[in-house]
């Protein structure tokens, strides 16, 4: 079960919770639990957030691989100069 | 109204037609296409447009090309002679004084000035002289560094 | 926009005088191209005055100097004695923009400008400079604090241009200086200008004094109250913050994007005070 | 990677192969292109700073001699209306597009609303001058407070805010939140609480390059543009997707860039250029004046930031509570995302909070600046770091070393850091002799630490073996700072052989594949993984080819130091990358690879920085006396140009902290759109700028390489205010410290006695 933190502002959204336990070999697959979890919620983070993996962030993420023991926060994405 | 114009540009007799109210540097960059002579402001505050006029440092974007007439003119083009680098662009390559590069024609005209009156200035010197040469990449730090170590080429004969 | 270059005087002032305004005279252009450029005019032509001999030559004689009004800070630089007779004049002119305009810039044009904080005016004021102006009925002179009426405007007649500035020699216990605030090194247009040129005598009093204040009111002025304050007194300690008090309430300056009118009556006694050291220390006091 | 290993060409400083041409004039920047048939395009802008264009009359443009195209907002087709009305107002595309011309409204002093093409620059001019505009002047908002009033004229009207609950139509265009812990529950074991506001003013990037850029199109639909930017392949998908046209009919040339801090990575005149030149049958040239880019192009705008930071007496942090307001200019999308991530970056806070709003005014578009809304964000933070170390007498590196991140802190913006350089560079600044250098009377000693994360994404290369031995290498990333020498350096550093035989070019949309924008700190680090990919799957085929040649198992045969070699060893003798791609043909054909890549593992940077200041008691001015740049870079490919970011950064920074600001009248009008009053610093108003490159390597680099551009423009503001805290006793809050506005506060303090 990977550790999943979601963002402040959503987390109030959905019921407070900050923190989940969710399965999941991938970020797609992550998204898709959190979204049998809280309808609508997996949807909205699809696509418009960045996902740190155990401290590496990935702009693109939802093909990325997830480990048992992963902890993954879901943050806004970033423009670069 | 066309003008027709004969001047030197960078050692060679050049002849060509200016509008009335054209700047050298738009003479030099859209007429001559010698775009080596770059513009950043054409108001004369960031001297990347820089060239010499008859021996005397000037911004091309204020001067008319009218006033070129039987002039003189030197650009960053003609720095280089025969294929050999002057010691400030040797140095600006060496000391890595460039970054994006748009700024450089400017201060390579400039600082060449400075050397030819003043052969060995102090940073200082160096730092008031190039005011005018705005660079938004390096913070300056290497640029002044190059042009000291060019002058000391220069008044060791390197160059 | 046509471009005409005169060999003299005549031609020039006939030539400016039959376009009635629509054409400019042209010196270095430094300013009259950048603001061209910047859409604030639109001249029809330019007269361009650089070759006429007596505004592009420095001559001294008996009476002391007759400066070209097209000269440039460059070549008032080179010139052997003129900086060192009147230091604060040319350094006051090259501060007029970057190595680049110096090659060009002039006193003539800066003062055409007529804008209220010309570096190289509240200096000429300083040093009693006079003004030799030749248009359409001859030829006048006149103090440079009286050429300038308000921003962007003199009272040059249509067709009159200035030829030339006179400097006197300085005397032997003489020094001027000019000072300006800017909030970078260079390349900015003064906040406030002060220029300062004093005589001492032998005990180090001061003999006869001028100050010219930039940057503070529609023109730059000139500062009689100076004269009361320093004559006869050691230019040091509480004379120079009643100098720099006189200045400051002199100020009548606005607040612009370059700073508020407090600012600038504040520091523009600041600039005074310091110029007036500069000048007695190199009169030898 | 062994620490120890030697490098031959990593670390060292060669000349970069586009040098010459940028020393004799013959790069090509934006402006530097001509064709034949080539027309001058110029755009007609907005007075207003909010006006209601209700109708544009451009019959006597159109018949001016000369004039070959005139266009407005209805030439371009309104693709994303429809897309942006169902989301509140939120696409971007919809939002890029009426960005490049304004359709029904104005939106600020400066915003495009028309444009011409005309044989000449000044028939150009004229034609402008003869477009009727009618505009309907609308009340306009500049700044936060005036945006977010109660009864605030609105930018959009129909616009709700994202990340509010049942939002009503308002000038926040997004709101976000992120944190952990509890701040309330931080604060209550805190000894020591200080809370300050701070506000910045809109600045721009001030890269000496305007705009500009050069399109040809065909009857077929093709379109060929010659362009400056930070990506040509952004140039492309966004030109292509604003005027509908499929991506492989465009080709974009990247020029060089006379450089962009993040400010071209967008567009402005391309779709235009494009336009005019399909209308005018003609190629379009468009190069903006510096004025338009200060009125037009995206700075970087105001903020407003409101702190607090809870400490214990032995100084450990307890809790930070941030709330950050940044003005995303006319159509949102501020940096204020990366100023609620990186605010409480560079230290361990147990309980965090951060709270930011996305406000739109009537200003121009924003668009990214170098450590995008970091530097404001560490403003504020690090000019409190400094106060608390006061208050707490504890020496200011010192306090930070306390707190500072290391690996497996929990960052402040969610996960925990890998491998860091914090602690070293803060060490490196404490051991540095500047640090402890003697200081003269009005002088002060500032110093402060920045945090960026740099970027990835997503880079090509290809690498071509030319049969003389010589390699050439192709980017996709316009060389803005002396890329092209750290990518060759690689380049020869994998294949060992010389530096000189390797060439880097950056190549079109048509030539290489896509790689993401020259932004993000990105390009050594991300498009240098691509180039190392190509060239070892180069060596790779080389080795194959050694065996064939010597009729052994390929498994047998290693590349090592520019030479293929059957078990590592010296018998049969080994076969060099010359004498291989001399016999390329012979052997299978000519050898080239191509990579394609996301890059992982980028490495999240910190710098600290040193200043000192001289201030004059009497008017206000403040000179920088002495800077010193520290930083981790991972590892310096080429430490001139990693010294040069340091540099370029740094100054950058004390312009911001000193004297850039936009200047708008009561009309919303630019005031100072030149370099002369906008004023960037000179070469005579800095110092040399000393540096320390700190070199932890990033594991996940082969080389362990950092992205370093951006980081240098965090801690300048804060050092240098710090530093002037340090001079004068005075705490400022707001920037920049023009002359005026610190004599302002000297007297106050002098008058109120706390000074």
């Amino acid at each position: 079960m990977a550790r999943v933190i979601l963002p402040q502002a959503l987390a109030d959204r959905f019921g407070g919770e900050v923190q989940l336990e969710i399965e999941g070999r991938n970020v797609r697959a992550l998204l898709a639990a959190l979204d049998a979890r809280y309808p609508g919620l997996g949807q909205e983070l699809e696509g418009k957030v960045a996902v740190a993996i155990d401290g590496e962030i990935h702009n693109d993420p939802l093909l990325e691989p997830v480990e048992e023991q992963s902890e993954v926060h879901f943050l806004p994405r970033l423009a670069g100069g | 109204m066309k003008r027709h114009i004969s001047t030197t540009i960078d050692g060679e007799a050049l002849e060509f037609l200016s509008e009335d109210g054209q700047t050298l540097l738009d003479a030099l960059r859209d007429v001559l296409l010698k775009t080596g002579t770059k513009e950043g402001c054409g108001t004369g505050d960031c001297g990347a447009c820089s060239v010499m006029l008859d021996g005397r440092l000037v911004c091309a974007c204020l001067v008319l090309a009218a006033e070129v007439e039987g002039a003189s003119v030197e650009t960053v083009e003609g720095l280089a002679e025969a294929g050999e680098l002057h010691p400030l662009q040797k140095r600006f390559l060496e000391g890595a004084a460039l970054q994006c590069g748009v700024c450089t024609p400017g201060f390579l005209v400039a600082a060449k000035a400075l050397l030819e009156i003043n052969p060995d200035p102090s940073e200082k010197e160096v730092r008031y002289w190039l005011a005018g040469n705005l660079c938004r990449c390096t913070g300056y730090d290497k640029i002044i560094r190059s042009v000291l170590d060019a002058a000391a080429d220069v008044r060791g004969g390197a160059g | 926009m046509q471009y005409q270059a005169v060999q003299t005087l005549e031609e020039a002032v006939e030539s400016l005088s039959r376009a009635g305004g629509e054409h400019l005279p042209l010196a270095g252009g430094t300013d009259l191209l950048a603001q061209r450029r910047a859409g604030r005019i639109d001249p029809k032509g330019v007269v361009d005055l650089k070759r006429i001999p007596e505004l592009a030559e420095i001559v001294l004689d008996d009476d002391g100097y007759r400066v070209g009004a097209a000269v440039s800070g460059a070549e008032l630089g080179e010139h052997p004695t003129l900086g060192q007779d009147w230091p604060g004049v040319v350094e006051a002119a090259q501060l007029i923009g970057s190595t680049q305009i110096q090659g060009r810039a002039s006193m003539g044009g800066n003062l055409c400008n007529a804008s209220p904080a010309a570096d190289s005016v509240p200096a000429l004021i300083a040093a009693g400079a006079l003004c030799s102006l030749v248009g359409p009925s001859g030829r006048r002179e006149l103090p440079v604090e009286e050429i300038i009426l308000g921003p962007g405007q003199t009272c040059l007649a249509p067709g009159e241009i200035v030829a030339h500035f006179r400097l006197p020699r300085p005397g032997p216990r003489a020094g001027d200086a000019y000072l300006r605030l800017i909030p970078r090194t260079e390349m900015d247009i003064a906040v406030v200008g002060a220029g300062v040129s004093l005589e001492l005598d032998a005990d180090g009093l001061c003999t006869g004094c001028r100050v010219g204040l930039g940057a503070v009111a529609p023109t730059p002025l000139r500062l009689d109250e100076a004269q009361a304050i320093l004559v006869g007194r050691r230019v040091e300690g509480s004379v120079l913050d009643d100098l720099a008090a006189a200045a400051s309430a002199a100020a009548q300056p606005i607040d612009d994007m370059r700073a508020t009118a407090e600012y600038r009556v504040r520091v523009v006694g600041v600039m005074a005070k310091r110029a007036a050291q500069i000048a007695a220390t190199r009169a030898g006091g | 990677m062994s620490d120890e290993k030697k490098f031959r060409w990593v670390g060292t400083r060669p000349i970069r192969p586009d040098g010459i041409d940028k020393v004799t004039g013959r790069a090509q920047y934006g402006a530097d292109f001509a064709l034949p048939d080539m027309l001058w395009g110029r755009v007609l802008r907005s007075p207003h700073a909010h006006a209601r264009i209700l109708s544009i009359e451009t019959g006597a443009a159109a018949a001016l001699e000369g004039v070959h195209a005139v266009m407005t907002g209805q030439d371009l087709p309104d693709l994303f209306a429809e897309k942006a009305a169902a989301s509140g107002g939120h696409d971007d595309s919809n939002n890029l597009a009426h960005n490049v011309m304004a359709r029904d409204k104005a939106l600020y002093h400066g915003h495009a609303v028309a444009a011409v093409a005309a044989t000449s620059r000044e028939i150009a001019e004229r034609a402008l001058e003869l477009i009727d505009v009618e505009y309907e002047v609308l009340p306009h908002v500049l700044d936060i407070p005036t945006a977010l009033a109660a009864d605030a004229p609105l930018v959009h009207p129909d616009r709700v805010a994202q990340g509010i609950e049942n939002p009503e139509p308002s000038n926040i265009a997004k709101r976000l939140e992120m944190g952990h812990g509890d701040p309330e529950e931080g604060f209550a074991e805190a000894d020591e609480i200080i809370e300050r506001e701070f506000s910045t003013r809109p600045v721009h990037q001030g890269y000496i390059e305007p705009h500009a850029c050069l399109a040809q199109t065909t009857p077929d639909g093709r379109v060929t543009l010659w362009s400056s930017s930070q990506g040509h392949f952004m140039v492309r998908d966004y030109t292509a997707k604003l005027l509908d046209i499929d991506l492989s009919l465009v080709r974009v040339i990247p020029a060089e860039i006379g450089g962009g801090f993040g400010g071209k990575t967008t567009v402005y005149l391309e779709p235009i250029a494009v336009s005019l030149s399909r209308k005018s049958g003609r190629s379009v040239k468009m190069v903006m004046s510096r004025e338009e880019v200060f009125r037009a192009s995206g700075p970087t705008l105001g903020t407003r930031i409101k702190l607090k930071v809870g400490v214990t007496r032995e100084g450990v942090l307890t809790a930070g509570e941030a709330t950050l307001h940044y003005e995303g200019g006319a159509f949102g999308g501020s940096s204020v995302g990366a100023g609620c991530m990186t605010i409480f970056a560079p230290y361990a806070f147990p309980h965090v909070r951060s709270t930011g709003y996305d406000v739109m005014v009537n200003k121009p578009k924003g668009a990214a600046y170098r450590a995008p809304g970091a530097p404001m964000a560490a403003f504020a933070l690090e000019t409190v770091m400094d106060e608390l170390a006061q208050r707490l007498e504890i020496d200011p590196v010192d306090f930070r070393l306390r707190n500072a991140a290391k690996e497996g802190t929990l960052a402040s913006f969610g996960p925990r850091y890998r491998r860091i350089g914090c602690v070293e560079t803060l060490e490196a600044v404490r051991d540095h002799p500047h640090y402890s250098a003697p200081l003269g009377p009005n002088q002060g000693r500032g110093v402060a630490l920045g945090f960026w994360f740099n970027a990835g994404l997503q880079s090509s290369a290809g690498v071509n073996l030319n049969p003389d031995g010589t390699v050439t290498v192709l980017s996709g990333n316009p060389d803005i700072g002396g890329s092209r020498a750290s990518l060759a350096i690689m380049a020869a550093e994998e294949f060992g052989i010389e530096y000189e035989h390797v060439d880097v070019m950056v190549a079109d949309t048509h030539a290489v594949g896509y790689t993401d924008v020259t932004g993000g700190s990105r390009v050594t680090f991300a498009t240098g993984m691509a180039i190392i990919e190509a060239a070892r799957d180069v060596m790779g085929q080389l080795c194959k080819r050694a065996a064939a040649v010597w009729d052994v198992d390929a498994e047998r045969v290693s590349w090592h130091e520019g030479e293929a070699r059957l078990d590592g060893g010296v018998e049969p003798a080994p076969l060099s990358l010359a004498a291989l791609a001399k016999n390329a043909g012979k052997t299978g054909g000519p050898i080239s690879a191509r990579a394609a890549l996301t890059a992982r593992g980028v490495g999240m940077g910190f710098g600290a920085h040193i200043c000192d200041v001289e201030v004059d008691p009497e008017t206000g001015k403040v000179d920088v006396i002495r800077y010193t740049a520290v930083q981790d870079a991972g590892r310096a490919i080429h430490p001139s140009y990693v010294e040069g970011q340091m540099q370029g950064g740094a100054v950058q920074g004390i312009g911001w902290a000193l004297n850039e600001e936009y200047v708008f009248d009561g009309e919303g009008r630019v005031e100072n759109p030149g370099f002369l009053d906008y004023r960037i610093p000179v070469a005579s108003d800095v110092p040399m700028i000393d540096t320390v490159i700190v070199e932890v390597p990033n594991p996940a680099h082969p080389y362990g390489v950092r992205g370093v551009g951006e980081v240098p423009i965090v801690p300048p503001i804060p050092a240098v205010v710090n530093a002037v805290h340090a001079a004068t006793g005075v705490r400022f809050c707001d920037l920049p410290l023009s002359p005026a506005r610190v004599l302002a506060r000297l007297d106050e303090a002098q008058s109120s006695g706390s000074a």
